[in-house]
C-alpha cells in the first residue's frame, strides 16, 4: 500500500529533517514528550500506547482542520469560518446521504463541497474584495450557521454519518492504526508536498512575506489566496465529515471547539501569524500539544476554572520557551 | 579645518552578522564644520558603521567618543539626544502619519502633556522650508507621497532635531538633479552654522561638490582618508573596489536605420498621468526615459506591464496589438516582457525568503511540471544566474535580506532574466548601487540588447541615460516632450528639456501638446 | 401588578405548583386576541431550534391561534444584554406576554421591574428567572440529578467507579443537576468514585472526553451523563468498554442505544423534558393573561423512560436525527407533539 | 489640498461608519412599533455602549498592529469581579469600582507584557491569557449571581433629564478621559508609529514598547469599564464563555467597520463605537422586520456580509492594482 511507502519516505528523509529541523519544532516536540511525563506522574496510562493512539486519534481532527488554517495563515490570513464550516461539512455530508445509495456515496464529496464553498466565498471577498480576511471569515461564518439554522429546521434532517464515514473516523485499514491518522497522514504529506514541491507553494510563501513582490513577479496572487482558502473551507468541511463519523451523527455546534485551538496549534507549531514561515511539522506538533493539553487537563479531577487557567499558562510558557520573535538588535 | 579637534570618533569597532563580518576595527573620526564622505561598494559596511553611530545596532567591540568622553547608546532615542541625527538608507518614515506628526516623531511639542499640534504644524513648516520641501502639505500622509518626496521629509525631520552631527546614509538616492541642488545648499549652509556632516553616496559627482574630507570603506574596513580632491575619480574607485576600473560604459553599437519594433505604445493615456504617450522601441534598441522624477515615468512602466487599470490607447508587441490585464500576462511567452520594480525590498524580493526562492520565483512555471517544479532544472538555471551576474552571497539558502543592497539588485534582476524576456522595462534600477556593480549592470543591459531584447529604461541618473541610451524620450506632466537620439543626448538637452525650456540644439518635438 | 392569591390554579394538573409554599398570581383580565413574544436566546443548536418550531405549533394550533393577535419570535444569541434589550422592547412596543428562556438567570432583575411596571406578564421557561415577581415553568433540574444517581444506587450494587460527564461549566443547570447527583450519591452509603470530565452538552465534545476518561480512568460500573449521551455511548462502543447502566437525557439517540442495547447491559434511565416546554410556557402565558390564578413557579412534569419500557415510535423514533429531543408532551396539559408535528413545520407551512 | 480635505480624508473611515449606524438606525427607529422614543433609544444605547466599550479597547490594540483576542474574557472577569465588589455604601461602592478597573488594567498590561517584552504574538498570547481570565471569572463566579449596587446601576442605565441616556453620557466621559488624551499624547503617537511601522519608529527614536504598552493596559481598562456596564446592566456577574467570546469576535466586527486597519497604524475609537453602534443595530434590525425566526441569524449574517463589503466599493476606484497591497 502507498502507506509504506509513505512512512518508508519520510524515515528516508528523516536525517535531512533533522539536520534543517527549526529549533522552535524540536522545542515543541519535546514539550509533547515533557506533558506526557507529567501526565503519567497522574496516572500510568497516559503512557499506554491505547491513550496515545486514541490521542492521535482525536487530534487527527484538529490536524485535518489546522492544515487548512496553516494554509491560510501561511498567506498572512486567517479563517474564522472554521466553526461553521467544520458543522456544514458534517451536516451536509449527513444530509447528502438520506438521498438513496447515490446519495450516500456523494454524501463525503458533498460535504467537502459545501465546505469549498464557503471557502470561495471567503477567497472572493479576501482576493478580489480585499475585504481582511479577519471579518470576511467572520461574516460568512454567520452567513453559514444561518444557512443550518434555516436547514436544520425548515427540513427534517438526516444527521446520522454514513458507514463510510465511520469507517473513515473510526475504522482499522492497517491493525492498530486508526483510519483517521492515515488521513491525517496523507494530507499532511500532501501538504508538505504542496508547500516544498509545488509552484502554488512557493506562490504561498511570497504572498505570505510579501504580496505586492508576489504579484509583480507575475503569480496570479488573487487565485492562489482564493484556492488556499478555498482548500482551508474544503480541509474544514472534511474535519467536519470525519467528526461527524467519529460521533456518528453531525450536530450544528461541532466545529465550536476547533476555531481557536486550530489558531493555537498552528502558532504553536512556529507558524508566523503574519505569513511567510513556518513548517508543516510544526502544525504537527502544535496539533498534538493542544490535543494532549486538552485531554490530559480533562481527565485531572480539576475545575473548569484551574483547567482553562493551567492550559492558558502552559501555552503561553511554550511560547515563552520557543515562539519568541528574534529581539530587535 | 586642519588642527580641529574631532568632534566625534569610532576607534576599532567591529560588528558580526553570523559568519559574515560587517565591520573589522574601523576607525572615524568627524570634525565640526564639515562634511565628511564615506565610500565604499556595496556591503562595504558604510551603513552598518552609521548604524552604531545612531544607536541602532550595538557594536561587538570597540569604542566612540563624543567631545572626548566615551558614549554608548542603547537606541536611536539616546543617540538623538546627543545631537546625532541619522537620515538612514532605508526610510524611517511612518506611512500613516502625517508630514508633520513624522517631522516631530522623537519630541513633539506638547501643551498640558498633550502633543500641541499648532506648535507642530509651524515647526514642520519651518523644517520644510529650510529643506527647500515647502510644496509638501504638513497634514499630507507620508504613504501618499512618491518616494523623492519622502526623501525631503526625511530630510526635514532631521534638520528639525537640531542636530550636532547629521549623518545622510544614500539620502539622495531617490531624488532628482534639482532637489539634489537644493538639498546641496542646505548642507552647506549647515556646514557654515558648525555642525558635522557624514555624507554616503554612490554618486560620485555629489562627492566631488560637497566633501571637505573622505574615508573609503572596503570589506568592514576604513582603507583610506584623505582630503577631498586630492585624489582622481579613478583612484578613488579602485580604492573602493580594490582592482583597476575603467570604461564604466560599454561602447554603443552603430545604428543602421529602425529597428524592427518589438514594444510600440500608441496614445496611452491613464488618469492625469499619462497624457497622449506614443513611443516604439525596437529589438536591440536601449530606450531611456528622462525627465523630472515623477512625470509619468513610472506609471508608463507599470501601464506596459499590466498593473494599471482604466489605460486608454493602444499597446502593441511585434506589431500586434496585445491586452495585459496582469503581470503574469505581461511575463507570458508570447509576451515575455519583464520588469525590474523601483523598490527592490518592497517590491522585487521576498526579503526573508532564501536567495533560492527568490531567484527562480518568477520563473516557477517554467520550471514546473504540472505545478510541480523540477528541482534539478531549477539548481542548473540558478547557478547559470549567480555565475552570470556574479551575485556574492553565502549560500542560496540564506535570507535574500541579508545580502548587501547591490547584491539584492542583482537578484531581483537575475530572477527576471530567468525567463529570458524579450522585453525589459526597468526602473531606476541602479539606485544605491556601487560603481562596479552599475558597471557590470551597464554591460549586462548591452549584452541583453545585442542578444536582441528591447530595453525600456528608467533612471534619475543623467549620466546613465547619456551612456546607455541609444534613444532618450523625456517627458514632462504625463507627455513625451523630446526624443534625443544617438549624440544628441547630452546633459544639457536632457536637463532643457526635463524643465520644458526650449534650449538651443533642442530637437524636435514631439507629441501635439508642446 | 399581580394579586397574590391562594392556590389552586384554574387547571391545576398542568399549573402545578413547584412547592408547598410557591405563590400563586391572578393578573387584571385582558381582553385577547393577545400579542406574545418569544425572547430566545442561542439559536443554533437543536433544542432550541425544536423549541422554536414547537412554539410555531403551539401558536399555530387552532384554539391557540384564536387567542393570538400576534405571535413573535426573536433570538438574540449568547449575548445578555442583548436578550434583556428585546424584552425590553417588546414591552415597549406593547406586547402584552413575554415569553422567556433566559440566558442568564438573574441578570433580569431590571427588565422585571419594567415588565411589572408596563403590566406585561413575564413568563420564564429551561433557563429560568431567579425571581418571585415573574413566572417561572421550571424543570427539577436537581430531581433531574436526583434521579439519575437513584437509577445508578439501584442497579449498582457494590457501588465502584462511576463516570458523570457535565454540562457547560457556570450554568446552573449544570451546577443543579451535578449537586442532585452528588447529594444522593453521598447519601446511599455505598462507596462511589466519581471521574468528573466536562461534555459541553455536546456529542462530539462528550464522546472525546469519555473516550479519554476511559482510556486513563476506566473501566467504569456506571455513567451519567447530562447531554451529549449520544456520543458518550458511541465512546464506549469504541472503546469496547462493557455496557454499563446509565443515567442520561432524552436524546433520540440515546434511546435508541438504550433499546438496542439493553439486553447487554446498558440499562438507561432518560429523563428531561423536551423543547415541548415551550407550549406549557405559552399556555401559561395565556391563561395569567385570562385572569385565571397561575402559580409563580410552576413544576414541569419530567418525561421519564427507563428500562425496559423503551418503545419504538413512542419514546423514540428510529428513523429521525439523533439530536432530536424526544419526551414531547405535558398530557395533563394537553400538550402532545409529534416529531413530525415538530420538525415538519416549516416544510408544511411553505 | 485644503486643510479640510485632509481632514476628511483622515476621518473617512469614521464618518462611513457614522453613515452606516445613522442610515441602520433610521430604518430601525422608523419601523419600530414604539416610534422614535426616548424608551427605544435607552434600550439601544445600553446595549451598543457595552460593546462600544470592548471595541474601544480592541480598537488601541489594533492600531498597534496587534489583536486581543482576551478582551471578551476580562470583560467577563470584570464583570463577575464588580459583582462581588461593587456594592454596599457609597465608599465601599468606589473601592469596587476602583477595583475593578485596577482589574482590567492589570490583566491589559499582563497582555503588553507577554507580547512585548515576551516577544510573543498577539493574536495567540491573547488566546491563552483569555483562557486564564475566564478561568479566574470562573472561579469568582461558578455559576450566574452576585448583584451591585443598584441606585448606580440604574442611574448609570437610565436617562438624563429624562432624555438623554446615561450610557452615552458615560461613553462620552470615557472617550474625552481616556481616548483623546491618548491619542493626542506622544504615547498614543507611539501606538500608532509602531502599529504603523515598527522598524521606521524604532529608528526614528519612538518610544514603541511604552507606547504599546500603555495601548494594551488601557484596552484592558476599557473592557473593564464594559465589564463594569454589564453588571450595571445585569445587576450580576456571570462566567459565560460563549458570550465572551462573541464579544471578542464582535469588537472586531466593530473596529473593522468603524474603518480601524487591522493592519494597524490607522483609525479612531471614534470610527469604532460607529462600528459597534452599528453591528449592534443589525441585530436589532431583527425586532422590527418579521423574519421567520429561524431565518434570523441567516438574516444576520448576510447583512453583516453586506455592511463588511461596503469597503469594497472603493476598490473599483482603484485605478493602479499596486494599491491592492498596501
Ligand atoms: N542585519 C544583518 N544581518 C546579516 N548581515 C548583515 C546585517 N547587516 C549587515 N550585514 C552584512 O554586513 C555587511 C555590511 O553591510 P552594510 O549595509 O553596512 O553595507 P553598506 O556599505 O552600507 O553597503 P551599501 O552600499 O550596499 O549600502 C554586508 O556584507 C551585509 O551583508
Ligand atoms: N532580515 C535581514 N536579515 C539579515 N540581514 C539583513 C536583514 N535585513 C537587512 N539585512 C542587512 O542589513 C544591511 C543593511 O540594510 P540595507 O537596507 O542598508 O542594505 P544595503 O546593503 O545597505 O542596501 P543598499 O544597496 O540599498 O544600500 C544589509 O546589507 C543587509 O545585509
Ligand atoms: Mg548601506
Ligand atoms: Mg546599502
Amino acid at each position: 500500500m502507498s502507506d509504506t511507502t509513505l512512512i518508508g519516505g519520510i524515515a528516508g528523509r528523516m536525517p535531512k529533517f533533522l539536520r534543517r529541523a527549526d529549533p522552535a519544532v524540536v522545542t515543541a516536540f519535546a514539550c509533547i514528550v515533557l506533558l506526557l511525563l507529567v501526565g503519567s506522574l497522574y496516572s500510568r496510562s497516559f503512557l499506554s500506547p491505547e491513550y496515545l493512539l486514541q490521542q492521535l486519534k482525536v487530534a487527527s481532527f484538529l490536524g485535518v482542520i489546522a492544515t487548512g488554517m496553516m494554509l491560510v495563515i501561511l498567506l498572512g490570513q486567517i479563517d474564522l469560518s472554521v466553526p461553521w464550516s467544520v458543522a456544514v461539512g458534517a451536516m451536509m455530508a449527513c444530509a447528502a446521504a438520506a438521498y438513496g445509495p447515490l446519495g450516500s456515496v456523494l454524501a463525503i464529496p458533498f460535504g467537502i463541497v459545501c465546505g469549498i464553498a464557503i471557502g470561495v466565498v471567503n477567497g472572493i471577498g479576501v482576493a478580489y474584495l480585499r475585504i481582511p480576511s479577519m471579518i470576511i471569515t467572520l461574516a460568512t461564518n454567520a452567513v453559514a450557521q444561518g444557512l443550518m439554522v434555516v436547514y436544520t429546521g425548515g427540513f427534517s434532517p438526516q444527521d446520522s454519518a454514513t458507514p463510510a464515514m465511520r469507517y473513515l473516523a473510526t475504522g482499522f485499514a492497517i491493525p492498530a492504526v486508526p483510519n483517521a491518522v492515515i488521513i491525517w497522514a496523507l494530507i499532511g504529506a500532501a501538504m508538505v508536498f504542496l508547500l516544498t514541491r509545488t509552484g502554488f507553494g512557493r506562490a504561498v510563501y511570497g504572498i505570505g512575506n510579501r504580496e505586492r513582490a508576489a504579484y509583480l513577479s507575475g503569480i496570479d496572487t488573487r487565485r492562489v489566496v482564493m484556492v488556499a482558502f478555498a482548500v482551508s473551507g474544503g480541509l474544514s468541511a472534511f474535519g467536519g465529515v470525519l467528526l461527524a463519523g467519529y460521533a456518528s451523527k453531525a450536530a450544528q455546534s461541532m466545529g465550536d471547539a476547533y476555531l481557536l485551538p486550530s489558531i493555537a496549534a498552528v502558532v504553536l507549531g512556529g507558524t508566523s501569524i503574519l505569513g511567510g514561515r513556518g513548517s508543516y511539522l510544526g502544525t504537527v506538533a502544535g496539533v498534538i500539544l493542544i490535543t494532549l493539553l486538552q485531554s490530559i487537563l480533562s481527565v485531572m479531577q480539576m475545575p473548569e476554572a484551574g483547567r482553562q487557567i493551567v492550559y492558558g499558562v502552559v501555552i503561553v510558557v511554550m511560547l515563552l520557551l520557543y515562539g519568541r520573535a528574534p529581539a530587535s538588535r | 579645518m586642519d588642527g580641529a579637534v574631532p568632534l566625534f570618533s569610532m576607534q576599532g569597532i567591529s560588528k558580526r552578522y553570523g559568519g559574515v563580518r560587517a565591520l573589522e576595527k574601523a576607525e572615524l573620526s568627524v570634525t565640526a564644520g564639515s562634511i565628511h564622505a564615506i565610500l565604499g561598494e556595496n556591503g562595504a559596511g558604510k551603513s552598518t558603521l552609521i548604524k552604531v553611530m545612531a544607536g541602532v545596532v550595538a557594536p561587538d567591540e570597540g569604542r566612540m567618543l563624543l567631545d572626548g568622553s566615551e558614549v554608548s547608546f542603547a537606541s536611536p532615542a539616546a543617540a538623538n539626544r546627543a545631537g546625532i541625527v541619522c537620515i538612514f538608507q532605508e526610510l524611517s518614515l511612518i506611512p500613516e502619519l502625517s508630514v508633520a506628526d513624522n517631522i516631530v516623531i522623537s519630541d513633539p511639542p506638547k501643551r498640558f502633556g498633550l502633543i500641541d499640534r499648532k506648535a507642530q504644524r509651524r515647526i514642520a513648516e519651518e523644517a520644510l522650508a529650510r529643506a527647500g520641501a515647502s510644496d509638501i502639505h504638513p497634514l499630507a500622509l507620508v504613504k501618499d507621497l512618491p518616494l523623492s518626496r519622502r526623501q525631503m521629509v526625511e530630510i526635514a525631520k532631521a534638520l528639525a532635531r537640531k542636530p550636532r552631527i547629521l549623518i545622510l546614509d544614500e539620502a539622495t538616492s531617490a531624488l532628482t538633479a534639482t532637489d539634489v541642488a537644493k538639498i546641496f545648499g542646505v548642507l552647506k549652509r549647515l556646514r557654515e552654522e558648525g555642525l558635522a556632516l557624514l555624507y554616503i553616496s554612490h554618486r560620485m559627482n555629489e562627492i566631488a561638490e560637497l566633501a571637505d574630507q573622505c574615508t573609503v570603506f572596503r570589506n568592514g574596513r576604513n582603507v583610506a582618508s584623505y582630503a577631498a580632491g586630492s585624489k582622481s575619480d579613478s583612484e578613488v574607485v579602485e580604492l573602493m573596489i580594490g582592482r583597476e576600473y575603467s570604461h564604466i560604459f560599454p561602447p554603443k553599437p552603430a545604428r543602421h536605420g529602425a529597428a524592427v519594433p518589438v514594444l510600440e505604445a500608441r496614445n496611452l493615456c491613464w488618469t492625469d498621468r499619462l497624457d497622449n504617450v506614443s513611443l516604439t522601441v525596437g529589438a536591440g534598441e536601449v530606450v531611456g526615459l528622462g525627465g523630472l522624477d515623477g512625470q509619468g515615468q513610472r506609471e508608463l512602466l507599470l501601464a506596459f506591464f499590466g498593473v494599471l487599470r482604466g489605460l486608454a490607447g493602444e499597446i502593441l508587441v511585434d506589431g500586434k496589438a496585445v491586452s495585459i490585464a496582469s503581470p503574469s500576462a505581461a511575463r507570458d511567452g508570447r509576451i515575455g516582457m519583464a520588469l525590474i520594480p523601483e523598490d527592490r525590498k518592497t517590491e522585487g524580493l521576498m526579503l526573508p525568503m532564501t536567495v533560492r526562492e527568490n531567484l527562480s520565483f518568477a520563473a516557477l512555471d517554467r520550471l514546473s511540471k504540472a505545478g510541480v517544479i523540477d528541482r534539478a532544472t531549477e539548481q542548473r538555471l540558478i547557478d547559470d544566474m549567480v555565475e552570470l551576474l556574479a551575485i556574492k552571497t553565502a549560500g542560496l539558502d540564506i535570507p535574500v535580506g541579508a545580502l548587501s543592497g547591490g547584491n539584492q539588485q542583482k537578484v531581483v534582476i537575475a530572477k527576471w532574466l530567468m525567463r529570458q524576456p524579450r522585453i525589459v522595462l526597468l526602473n531606476d534600477p541602479t539606485r544605491g548601487i556601487d560603481v562596479g556593480t552599475k558597471q557590470e549592470l551597464y554591460q549586462l543591459m548591452r549584452k541583453l540588447a545585442d542578444a536582441g531584447a528591447a530595453i525600456l529604461f528608467y533612471s534619475t541618473d543623467y549620466d546613465e541615460l547619456i551612456g546607455c541610451c541609444d534613444r532618450v524620450l523625456v517627458l514632462y506632466d504625463g507627455a513625451v516632450k523630446r526624443e534625443l537620439v544617438g549624440a544628441e543626448i547630452t546633459e544639457h538637452a536632457l536637463i532643457a528639456s526635463a524643465l520644458n525650456i526650449h534650449g538651443e540644439g533642442a530637437g524636435p518635438l514631439q507629441g501635439e501638446g508642446a | 401588578e399581580p394579586e397574590v392569591v391562594k392556590g389552586p390554579a384554574a387547571e391545576p394538573d398542568c399549573f402545578a405548583p413547584w412547592a408547598a409554599d410557591t405563590q400563586f398570581f391572578k393578573f387584571p383580565k385582558k381582553d385577547g386576541p393577545y400579542r406574545i413574544a418569544l425572547a430566545n436566546g442561542y439559536i443554533a443548536n437543536t433544542w432550541r431550534i425544536q423549541m422554536i418550531q414547537t412554539a410555531k405549533a403551539y401558536a399555530a394550533q387552532k384554539d391557540v391561534a384564536a387567542k393570538l393577535k400576534e405571535f413573535k419570535v426573536v433570538s438574540t444569541g449568547e449575548d445578555v444584554p442583548a436578550q434583556i434589550s428585546a424584552i425590553n422592547n417588546f414591552i415597549d412596543s406593547g406586547f402584552d406576554a413575554i415569553v422567556v428562556n433566559a440566558q442568564n438567570p438573574t441578570a433580569f432583575g431590571p427588565v422585571i421591574k419594567r415588565a411589572k411596571e408596563a403590566g406585561v406578564v413575564l413568563v420564564a421557561f429551561d433557563n429560568i428567572l431567579d425571581t418571585k415577581d415573574a413566572i417561572n415553568v421550571n424543570v427539577d433540574q436537581k430531581g433531574l440529578g436526583e434521579l439519575w444517581a437513584k437509577w445508578l444506587i439501584s442497579h449498582i450494587p457494590d457501588g465502584g467507579k462511576i463516570l458523570e460527564v457535565r454540562g457547560v461549566a457556570g450554568t446552573s443547570v449544570d451546577t443543579d443537576r451535578h449537586n442532585g447527583i452528588h447529594e444522593v450519591l453521598d447519601a446511599s452509603g455505598k462507596k462511589w468514585d466519581v471521574t468528573e470530565v466536562a461534555g459541553k452538552w455536546d456529542d462530539p465534545t462528550a464522546q472525546k472526553v469519555t473516550a479519554d476518561a476511559i482510556a486513563t480512568n476506566g473501566p467504569f460500573v456506571g455513567i451519567t451523563g447530562q447531554g451529549g449521551d449520544t456520543g458518550i455511548v458511541q465512546a464506549m462502543i469504541d472503546a469496547k468498554h462493557a455496557f454499563v447502566p446509565f443515567g442520561g437525557e432524552t436524546e433520540n439517540g440515546f434511546r435508541k442505544f438504550c433499546a438496542a442495547h439493553a439486553a447487554d447491559g446498558l440499562k438507561c434511565s432518560s429523563a428531561g423534558t423536551g423543547p415541548a416546554q415551550v407550549a406549557v410556557a405559552i399556555k401559561t402565558a395565556i391563561s395569567a393573561l385570562e385572569g385565571n390564578v397561575v402559580p409563580q413557579s410552576v413544576k414541569l412534569p419530567l418525561a421519564i423512560v427507563e428500562d425496559p419500557n423503551f418503545k419504538e415510535g413512542q419514546d423514540y423514533f428510529p428513523d429521525q436525527s439523533d439530536n432530536f429531543f424526544v419526551g414531547n408532551s405535558f398530557p395533563t396539559c394537553g400538550i402532545n407533539f409529534t416529531a413530525q408535528e415538530i420538525m415538519g413545520q416549516t416544510k408544511e407551512n411553505k | 489640498m485644503k486643510d479640510w480635505r485632509y481632514w476628511l480624508a483622515e476621518q473617512r473611515g469614521t464618518l462611513l461608519a457614522l453613515g452606516i449606524f445613522v442610515a441602520m438606525f433610521a430604518i430601525y427607529s422608523a419601523n419600530h412599533p414604539a416610534g422614535f422614543t426616548a424608551n427605544v433609544v435607552q434600550t439601544a444605547a445600553n446595549k451598543g455602549v457595552l460593546l462600544a466599550f470592548v471595541a474601544m479597547a480592541q480598537t488601541l490594540v489594533v492600531i498597534t498592529a496587534g489583536i486581543d483576542l482576551s478582551v471578551g474574557m476580562i470583560f467577563t472577569l470584570t464583570n463577575c469581579l464588580a459583582s462581588w465588589l461593587v456594592i454596599g455604601t457609597g465608599l465601599e461602592t468606589a473601592f469596587g469600582v476602583i477595583a475593578v478597573l485596577g482589574t482590567g488594567l492589570v490583566c491589559g498590561a499582563i497582555n503588553g507584557a507577554i507580547v512585548i517584552y515576551g516577544r510573543l504574538q498577539p493574536i495567540v498570547a491573547t488566546i491563552a491569557t483569555g483562557a486564564v481570565y475566564f478561568g479566574l471569572a470562573l472561579l469568582l463566579r461558578p455559576f450566574p449571581g452576585g448583584s451591585v449596587n443598584e441606585d448606580l446601576a440604574d442611574a448609570l442605565t437610565g436617562r438624563l433629564f429624562g432624555l438623554v441616556p446615561a450610557s452615552l453620557v458615560a461613553l462620552a466621559v470615557v472617550v474625552l478621559i481616556v481616548w483623546v488624551p491618548f491619542s493626542r499624547s506622544e504615547l498614543g503617537r507611539a501606538a500608532y508609529a509602531a502599529g504603523s511601522s515598527e522598524t521606521a519608529a524604532y529608528m526614528s527614536g519612538v518610544p514603541i514598547r511604552r507606547g504599546k504598552f500603555v495601548a494594551y493596559t488601557l484596552a484592558g481598562l476599557l473592557a473593564a469599564i464594559g465589564g463594569l456596564f454589564l453588571t450595571f446592566f445585569t445587576y450580576t456577574g456571570d462566567a459565560a464563555y460563549a458570550s465572551g467570546n462573541a464579544y471578542t469576535l464582535f469588537s472586531i466586527a466593530a473596529v473593522v467597520l468603524g474603518g480601524v486597519s487591522l493592519f494597524g497604524g490607522k483609525g479612531s475609537a471614534l470610527g469604532a463605537i460607529f462600528g459597534a453602534l452599528a453591528f449592534r443595530t443589525i441585530g436589532d434590525l431583527l425586532f422590527v422586520f418579521d423574519l421567520d425566526p429561524l431565518w434570523q441569524p441567516l438574516f444576520q449574517g448576510v447583512i453583516l456580509l453586506i455592511a463588511v463589503s461596503l469597503g469594497a466599493f472603493a476598490l473599483f476606484r482603484v485605478r493602479n492594482r499596486l494599491e491592492w497591497f498596501l
